[in-house]
């Protein structure tokens, strides 16, 4: 039973820390220029398919396939700002709109192109870690201590930096941000780039793991939503957190308790969060 | 050193600037006093581009830069204190000084200018630490002032410094204007406590519905009648 | 006022002119997704809550009408009647944690979304009643007395566009009938300035309630209807899709008007049968369109409309 | 005594933002309350309309402790505050804003005539309800601008469109903060006027403000906070001549000779 719990608290800590690097996105591109990316799945998607068609079709190897794969993203994101998101700064409703038309476009599109049949890479890095009585895929370990990396990085970068200061400052008043001589517009699609490129590694990260379809983004960024707020929109940490807290619930919920039911037991959480903290778990009012 | 000429701006259909035009001489404070909705604000925000013209230039150090984005203006030194104290509520009071300095090449070393800050605003050295949406309404303008002043201004835009503080603090803000004043600051002034304006200011400006409809130095402005009945309520 | 009268009677004398079934059928889909819409802009357009809970009470009564009528007998108007008790407890419940708790905009969406989910979650699960993703297949048609006629089984498309429209009708008369009294005027001072309006002494709480009881009410009655004119139910009525899609017909349409989610679930509803596309392509300018009227007509078809008549008025 | 704030104290994450202030209110009088910026004025008057629940102490209306009632349930009792920076419904036009604010007046009115009037049936009464409206308007100098939107409006306009409101929901009690600050000296004058009358109506000011003319003029008494504690209470002339008040606000630029 130990085993168990412990199995799943770690395969839950791993799914979660996907769900972060989505909320990390989320909690970047709404905490500094106040957008609403709903579609940042389907970024993450775009990245999971360059990636299977970089090291698939082109036969490169993994690691050097990710970096163009977060880059196409990065791309795709820098479009989508530049035609449609950044009409929508501060308001939520248009933002999630927007989100939605890009979803089905998207993801109609990779339909198109790579149809709805499951697509799956060879195993990248085959081997599990034995500790104790609990196996772990070596991948998995890879995957996660990346994305960690990648988080601890993005909050020492912005806790230290002038650009976070400016990062920061911006998010909490965008006007006085541009009278202390910030060049505003550049910094807002500094964001979108980084946001999207995060969810182009998620997929790309992704892809090693799991199978691909046309409509796997839509989970996620459900998922991620949910660890950024439960975290606490705006605070970086605060979304890794607040996706591992939500993976392992769903692991260790579904041991005790009918897995059909594995996606309530998060929001179960959430809500309850919610109506004592408002803010998140890390969030400040 | 600043220079409106003619200048014409619109907020959607309605017409707030018609024909403004106005100058301010390197180390002169400059006064803009008028009733609310005259358009002061408007001409603040224009000056430091915030808000575009419609009609008109906006000259600095000689140069035209009517169509230069607002941070471009704050690199040469031309900065806006902006009305109702916006300071950056969840950074400390040291961290919003230090983004005052934000757009400087020479950010990295500020220790001087932060002694300098400090020893005009002795009181925000004390809550260096304290986050700024808890300081009081006082403080925040004097951090606001201070922020402007980490920027290492040429020419202050001052808006509304006074709005909605105590006669004390309103007293110790008049003191340290004059004080920057002294030390060879140019200071545009946007006022509505006109007392204060005209008393702090070499020349001064009435705006009125868009408009200036007097100027001249602040000693004679004061003498005139419509300016007493109107602004000092003699 | 005029406009408005000329278009309701043309739509009640379309099917003496026309007899094709195809449009009929596009009319009466877009009569249901109507009422959707209209009471979901009750809740977001007019009070502005952003509510995400719109499927499970469309997705909850159409099971229940059917199951009281099929299980217990009942005939189907009087099985409408627990199904909208149903979604009105069910919103009285979400409601008053949402509102107790002050949650709004993107808060209120999430946990709205969050408790429509887990009533999914539930009815994809509970396979002894509601036979899980296989869905319930329904036999039997609501009945109608007509004077002179007696009591009739609704069939045919003429029929059914009656009865959908007659529907529609009804719900858009309750919502206008709400918004013009006091309560309407209450709904917009919370969704202008919710502090300001409890200072004036408007009770917030019980407003928001309010809204959110009658949009959902309302809306439970369309997702009996549905049911039973599409004779299959399945726990895809629950799903976030159909939330985003009726949301998105309300803002294609006009947010804040009574006309407007009726427009737009005709647009939305139609596009994918009057242009001949593969199901992607299809979906691929579903988006466009969306996208194209948040940044180009942000304030929906009728809204626009609406700007442009008074433009040219004044 | 209408009013009476008895040990209010409320704190902030440990900043002590009022603290064990005791004061009362007669009816028909005008009151000030003047203190330096942080010392607790606003989140005094908030707690008195029910809008920021006390720490501690207690604010009784008439006998009846009501600091853990609703702001709407006050408001309707008949204390009413307006905001410092101008809060209006900035889509609707000036003379809807003041109609919504009408609402408590329909509260009010029990039985049969308030269900008829929720569902929309009592005409007659919304168009007395709109001649009242039309008269606070004019009072306020905004009869020539009761068909603008209000988001349309200068601040000071704004300021009296928000005291309109106030008058609409009939106050026996009005919380004003800071009404004068940003206004001009024609403004203000008209304010004064506004005020008076409100007060030859029947109705009980309490007022914060900096603009010490402005209340020097109008207050009968008035107290003085710093840091959250009342240092003075007294006639106008007392309080301003009080060392402490000169200390800690008024700074000796002011101070009597």
């Amino acid at each position: 039973m130990t085993q168990l719990v412990l199995g799943q608290v770690l395969n839950g800590a791993i799914i979660g820390a996907m769900y972060g690097i989505i909320a990390l996105g989320i909690t970047l591109t709404f905490g500094i220029t106040g957008i609403v990316n709903f579609a940042l799945g389907e970024f993450m998607m775009i990245g999971a398919y360059a990636t299977y068609a970089l090291a698939e079709r082109f036969g490169w190897p993994y690691p050097v396939a990710v970096v163009p794969a977060c880059l196409i993203a990065a791309a795709a994101g820098y479009l989508a700002n530049k035609a449609f998101f950044r009409f929508t700064r501060n308001n939520l409703v248009n933002g999630l709109l927007v989100s939605i038309g890009l979803i089905s476009i998207l993801e109609s599109a990779a339909l198109l192109f790579w149809t709805a049949t499951p697509l799956e890479m060879h195993f990248v890095l085959p081997g599990a870690l034995r500790l104790g009585e609990v196996g772990l895929p070596k991948m998995k370990l890879v995957v996660f201590a990346v994305i960690l990396a990648v988080i601890v990085l993005t909050y020492l970068g912005l806790a230290r930096t002038w650009l976070g200061r400016a990062a920061f400052a911006y998010a909490q008043n965008p006007e006085a941000a541009m009278l202390m001589g910030v060049h505003t517009p550049r910094l807002e699609t500094a964001v979108m780039l980084y946001s999207t490129g995060l969810a182009g590694l998620g997929g790309a990260l992704y892809a090693s793991l799991y199978s691909l379809e046309p409509a796997m983004g839509g989970v996620y960024v459900l998922k991620g939503m949910e660890a950024a707020i439960l975290g606490g929109i705006g605070s970086l940490m605060g979304s890794l957190w607040g996706g591992v807290i939500l993976g392992v619930i769903e692991g260790v919920g579904s041991i005790f308790l009918p897995t059909a039911f594995r996606d309530a037991y998060g929001l179960a959480i959430l809500v309850a969060i919610l109506l004592f903290r408002p803010a998140g778990l890390f969030g400040t009012e | 050193m600043l220079q409106l000429d003619a200048v014409d701006c619109h907020y959607a259909k309605v017409h707030v600037l018609r024909g403004v035009s106005l100058a301010v001489g390197a180390g002169e404070i400059v006064s803009v006093i008028g009733p609310n909705a005259a358009g002061k604000t408007t001409t603040l925000r224009v000056i430091a581009g915030l808000k575009d013209v419609s009609g008109g230039a906006v000259r600095y150090e000689g140069e035209d830069v009517t169509r230069r984005p607002a941070f471009e203006r704050v690199r040469r030194g031309l900065i806006l204190v902006p009305e109702g104290r916006q300071i950056f509520p969840r950074f400390s009071v040291l961290d919003n000084l230090l983004m005052g300095a934000y757009q400087r090449p020479d950010r990295h070393d500020l220790d001087r200018d932060l002694a300098t800050v400090y020893e005009l605003f002795p009181r925000l050295h004390e809550r260096r630490g304290q986050k700024g949406g808890s300081l009081s309404g006082g403080e925040q303008q004097m951090l606001a002032i201070a922020r402007g002043l980490m920027g290492r201004p040429r020419c202050l835009l001052l808006d509304e410094p006074s709005l909605g503080l105590a006669p004390i603090v309103v007293a110790e803000i008049g003191r340290t204007i004059k004080a920057l004043a002294a030390r060879g600051l140019t200071i545009l002034l946007v006022e509505q406590n006109a007392a204060m304006a005209l008393e702090l200011a070499d020349r001064a400006y009435v705006l009125e519905s868009g408009h200036v409809s007097l100027q001249g130095q602040a000693s004679e402005l004061r003498q005139t009648d419509v300016v007493k009945r109107l602004y000092l309520g003699a | 006022m005029i406009l408005r009268l000329v278009l309701w009677s043309a739509l009640y004398a379309l099917p003496i002119f026309v007899r094709s079934d195809f449009l009929l059928t596009i009319l009466i889909f877009t009569f249901i997704y109507g009422m959707l819409g209209v009471t979901l802009d009750l809740i977001f357009g007019f009070t502005g809550q952003l509510s995400m809970f719109h499927p499970a009470v469309f997705g909850v009564s159409a099971y229940m009408t059917y199951l009281l009528a099929s299980k217990a007998g009942l005939p189907f108007w009087l099985a409408t009647i627990p199904s909208a008790l149903t979604a009105v407890v069910l919103a009285m419940i979400v409601g008053s944690i949402c509102f107790k708790f002050r949650l709004k905009t993107f808060y209120f969406a999430v946990v709205t979304l969050a408790f429509a989910e887990v009533i999914r979650l539930v009815v994809l699960n509970w396979n002894s009643v509601t036979n899980g993703t296989l869905g319930l297949v329904v036999t039997g048609r609501p009945t109608v007395w007509l004077p002179g006629m007696g009591v009739v089984a609704i069939k045919g498309p003429v029929a059914w566009y009656y009865l959908t429209l007659v529907s529609l009708t009804l719900t858009v008369i309750v919502c206008a009938r709400c918004l013009s009294s006091w309560m309407g005027r209450c709904f917009g001072a919370i969704r202008l300035n919710e502090d300001l309006a409890r200072t004036l002494g408007i009770d917030v709480f019980r407003y928001k309630l309010a809204s959110f009881a009658v949009g959902n009410a309302l809306a439970s009655f369309a997702g009996g209807l549905y049911g039973y004119y599409t004779a299959y139910i399945d726990p895809g009525y629950l799903s976030i899709n159909q939330s985003m899609d009726v949301l998105a017909m309300v803002l294609l349409g006009g947010q804040g008007t009574l006309i407007g989610p009726i427009v737009g679930s005709l647009v939305l509803t139609s596009l994918p049968h009057v242009i001949d596309l593969r199901a992607e392509a299809r979906a691929i300018l579903y988006g466009a369109i969306l996208i194209f009227t948040i940044l180009v007509m942000p304030r929906g078809i009728v809204g626009t409309f609406n700007a442009w008549r008074a433009r040219r008025a004044a | 005594m209408l009013l009476e704030v008895r040990g209010l104290t409320k704190r902030f994450m440990g900043l002590t933002a009022v603290s064990d202030v005791s004061f009362t209110v007669e009816p028909g009088e005008i009151m000030g309350i003047i203190g330096p910026n942080g010392s607790g004025k606003t989140t005094l008057l908030s707690m008195m309309a029910g809008l920021l629940a006390p720490t501690a102490g207690a604010v009784r209306w008439q006998g009846e402790e009501i600091q853990h009632l609703r702001p709407d349930v006050i408001a309707a009792r008949g204390i009413v505050k307006t905001f410092q920076n101008p809060q209006v419904f900035a889509e609707l036009t000036v003379f809807d804003n003041a109609m919504v604010a009408t609402h408590l007046a329909l509260k009010r009115s029990r039985g049969a005539r308030r269900l008829g009037e929720l569902v929309g049936l009592g005409r007659a009464a919304e168009r007395t309800l709109a001649g009242q409206v039309a008269e606070a308007l004019a009072l306020c100098n905004l009869g020539g601008a009761t068909r603008q939107l209000a988001g349309n409006l200068s601040y000071g306009e704004e300021k009296m469109l928000g005291l309109a409101m106030a008058l609409m929901c009939r106050p026996r009690l009005l919380l004003l903060d800071e009404p004068a600050s940003g206004l001009g000296r024609e403004e203000i004058d008209n304010l004064v006027a506004v005020l008076t009358k409100v007060h030859a109506a029947g109705a009980t000011l309490c007022i914060v403000d900096h603009k010490v003319g402005f209340l020097r003029g109008i207050a009968r008494r008035v107290i003085a906070l710093d840091h959250g504690e009342k240092i003075a209470e007294g006639p106008p002339e007392a309080v301003l001549e009080n060392p402490a008040v000169i200390e800690a606000y008024l700074g000796r630029a002011h101070a009597p000779a």
